[in-house]
């Protein structure tokens, strides 16, 4: 195992020394004009992009998009957003670019109790200890690749189905396990690939935009395991499974529409390496129970929706 | 110069604000920005088979604009024995112009509007290169 | 939750009419029936899924009642019903309507105006005629009643 | 299971819903517009425009409507916690069949 991955990280540093910027993140930060935490992110891209590595400015590659055509490929993609408006995970995304890792300095500095100010001139003090916090960020991307399951999760998937108008709802037979927020796990071993049903595919409508969490992420049983947006509205997926994300389905990420076109198979979000399946699972419903869940969840939803 | 006519098929789309957002698009390339070289085509015609309907699509360029991913226009148009030259879905736009959600079937609203505007100049400059471009 | 013999709903199906000013009334009229006038019992079919989806709207069709509401005389809606699913249970001609009617004025089909809405709402009353009588037949049931 | 439950707990005995801190709150009601299950209610005529009006309509461990407060002025409880307290439910009520 270890010999393995000995190999793999020598053919990674082998690849690197062949792509522009030595391999290193490509930095994507918020431009930092408007709040302290704005500025920032500014000051972090410009230390993370040092050691090398390539900066993109979020005005030029705004106005001119084939600029940086050279740099992008040049390496993962890091986003350092400073507020919540996240200016800069946006423009990556209008863009269509794979978000390796994004940090949001007004999340970090809200873990270290700290307050961001309002005028956009950096505290040193802020800085240095942001700066600190990173450490690891550097080695991180290195062990991002983690394959997919090889042999896992290919068998065919058999469904089941109950009409209600004319919508008709799908439900595996076996294999998966639900929350009551809709979020399936389908289980394998000691990983699980984590998606939402077709359920939330209706109701949702069609899916515009997957933001997958960023690869070695953990994650606990009901957190946050990505977010979708479909042309209604915008949606969590919280995990019905606790571990570690171990790869997600970059497909998704290009074609978003797959979970409309399969919710259960293509269009799975997340892989885990799962951590407590045994006490997870104590609080699942199993694909029959979720049936019939769902039977009864749709039968009010149409009830109230024409008030009766 | 080419001859063809552009056919710009939209999906009926009766359920979905997008597909309401696709068909007004629709109309403005065909009546206001490309009202010469363009027309529109009822989808349901390909559906039953019509023969006229079917041969205008065979011999002409085609657009096929569809407002889900269950791709009617595109797959009723190929069903009439042709590959639109071009083929697109409204949430292509909305991946780029999330702020622009087309609101409700009957009314999609002010942001529906301006995605409607981008579609429809995005489209017109793709038919317009395609007829240049020759064929 | 037993399998109730008679149908909960009624299939309304517009032709798709992209092409004609009648076609965007017949759009429009169902729309207006579905959310405003008979809401929860009148269930909108989509034509050319008939053709592109899956078999679920085709089997929705043959489970329950079917409007069929056209346009102009080539009756796409009313026709890919057939080839599709089976009979339709009643059938809307709206050109047909307008001559009964008089209209003769020019109509747009891409920017419905006042008289266009207008016309919109007549045909969409002469929809829900049609449901009301299959409703009073006792053949269709409303949900909370069965 | 006719009243609202969560994993077979009774909805109204979760303690999950957005809390607003009015020192931060700009009242620019996007968290209302964004949320489908009506939990926010626009008071225009009082101070505190905006109030968490039905707790029970909230999906529990949805937060997605803080995503949408560019303030921050929206929080949850601890997740952690709730599970733990609907696991303690759940036993106390032999499994919430």
């Amino acid at each position: 195992m270890s010999e393995k991955r000995k190999a793999r990280e020598t053919e990674k540093s082998s690849q690197k020394k062949e792509i522009p910027g030595g391999g290193k993140w490509v930095v994507l930060p918020c431009n930092g004009l408007d709040k302290e935490a704005g500025a920032l992110a500014r000051e972090m891209a410009l230390h993370i992009t040092k050691g090398g590595g390539n900066l993109i400015c979020p005005v030029l590659y705004g106005r001119n998009p084939s600029r940086y055509e050279c740099e992008l490929a040049g390496g993962p993609l890091l986003v350092i957003d400073g507020c919540k408006t996240g200016c800069a995970s946006k423009l990556a995304r209008e863009r269509g670019l794979k978000i390796a890792r994004r940090l949001n300095v007004r999340e970090m500095l809200k873990e270290m109790g700290i307050k961001g100010g309002k005028a956009p001139v950096p505290d040193p003090d802020n800085l240095s200890r942001l700066i600190s916090s990173l450490q690891g960020l550097e080695r991180e991307w290195e062990e991002k690749e983690v394959e997919p399951s090889p042999g896992l999760f290919t068998s065919p998937v058999e469904l089941r189905e109950f009409m209600m108008e004319k919508f008709v709802f799908k439900v595996p037979i076996s294999g998966y396990f639900f929350n009551e927020n809709d979020c399936w796990a389908r289980v394998e071993g000691t990983r699980a690939r984590l998606g939402v049903s077709d359920y939330v595919q209706q109701s949702a409508s069609d899916m515009v935009f997957f933001e997958p969490p960023a690869v070695g992420t953990e994650i606990d049983i009901f957190d946050e395991a990505g977010s979708l947006e479909s042309t209604k509205t915008a949606l969590d997926i919280i995990s019905p499974v606790s571990g570690k994300v171990v790869a997600i389905n970059d497909e998704l990420v290009e074609a978003p529409e797959l979970i409309n076109q399969d919710p259960y198979v293509r269009g799975w979000a997340v892989e885990l390496e799962l951590a407590d399946f045994k006490g997870d699972s104590e609080l699942l419903m199993d694909c029959d129970r979720y049936f019939s869940y769902l039977k009864d969840k749709v039968e009010r939803e149409f009830d109230e929706k024409y008030g009766r | 110069m080419s001859e063809k006519k552009v056919y710009v098929i939209p999906c009926s789309g009766i359920g979905k604000a997008s597909a309401s957002a696709g068909r007004e698009a629709t109309y403005r390339v065909v009546e206001e920005l490309m009202p010469e070289r363009c027309e529109t085509l009822c989808l349901g015609l390909l559906t039953t088979g019509d023969e006229e309907a079917c041969g205008k699509v065979r011999d002409n360029i085609v657009v096929a604009i569809d407002g889900c991913a269950k791709d009617c226009a595109r797959k009723n148009v190929e069903a009439a024995g042709k590959t639109p030259e071009i083929a697109h879905r409204v949430q292509d736009y909305l991946k780029r112009r999330k702020d622009l959600k087309p609101e409700a079937v009957l009314d999609i609203g002010e942001g529906g509007r301006k995605l409607v505007e981008v579609m429809s100049r995005e489209l017109a400059a793709e038919i317009e290169g395609l007829l240049e471009g020759g064929d | 939750m037993a399998l109730e013999a008679r149908p909960k709903y009624i299939g309304v199906l517009s032709c798709s009419g992209e092409e004609e000013p009648e076609g965007t009334i017949a759009r429009n009229a169902v729309r207006l029936v579905m959310e405003k006038y008979r809401p929860g019992i009148t269930v909108s079919l989509c034509l050319p899924l008939y053709l592109a989806g899956d078999e679920g709207e085709r089997k929705f069709a043959q489970a329950v009642p079917v409007i069929a509401v056209d346009g102009c005389e080539k009756a796409c809606a009313k026709l890919s019903t057939e080839k599709y699913s089976g009979e339709v249970r009643d059938a809307i001609d709206i050109r047909a309507l307008l001559r009964e009617w008089g209209v003769e004025d020019e109509l747009s089909r891409s920017h419905p105006g006042e008289r266009e809405w207008e016309l919109t709402e007549r045909v969409a009353q002469e929809i829900v005629k049609k449901i009301d009588v299959l409703l009073e037949s006792g053949e269709v049931v409303r949900r909370d009643e069965g | 299971m006719s009243e609202s439950t969560f994993m077979g707990v009774p909805r109204e005995k979760i303690p999950w819903c957005p809390e607003i801190d009015y020192d931060k709150c700009d009242f620019c009601m996007e968290c209302d517009e964004f949320c489908p299950h009506r939990v926010f209610e626009r008071r225009d005529d009082e101070e505190r425009k905006l109030a968490v009006a039905h707790p029970e309509n909230c999906v529990v461990f949805c937060r997605a409507c803080a995503k949408t407060c560019e303030p921050d002025a929206l929080s949850f409880p601890d997740k952690k916690e709730t599970t733990a307290l609907i696991k303690r439910m759940r036993e106390e009520a032999g499994d919430g069949e």
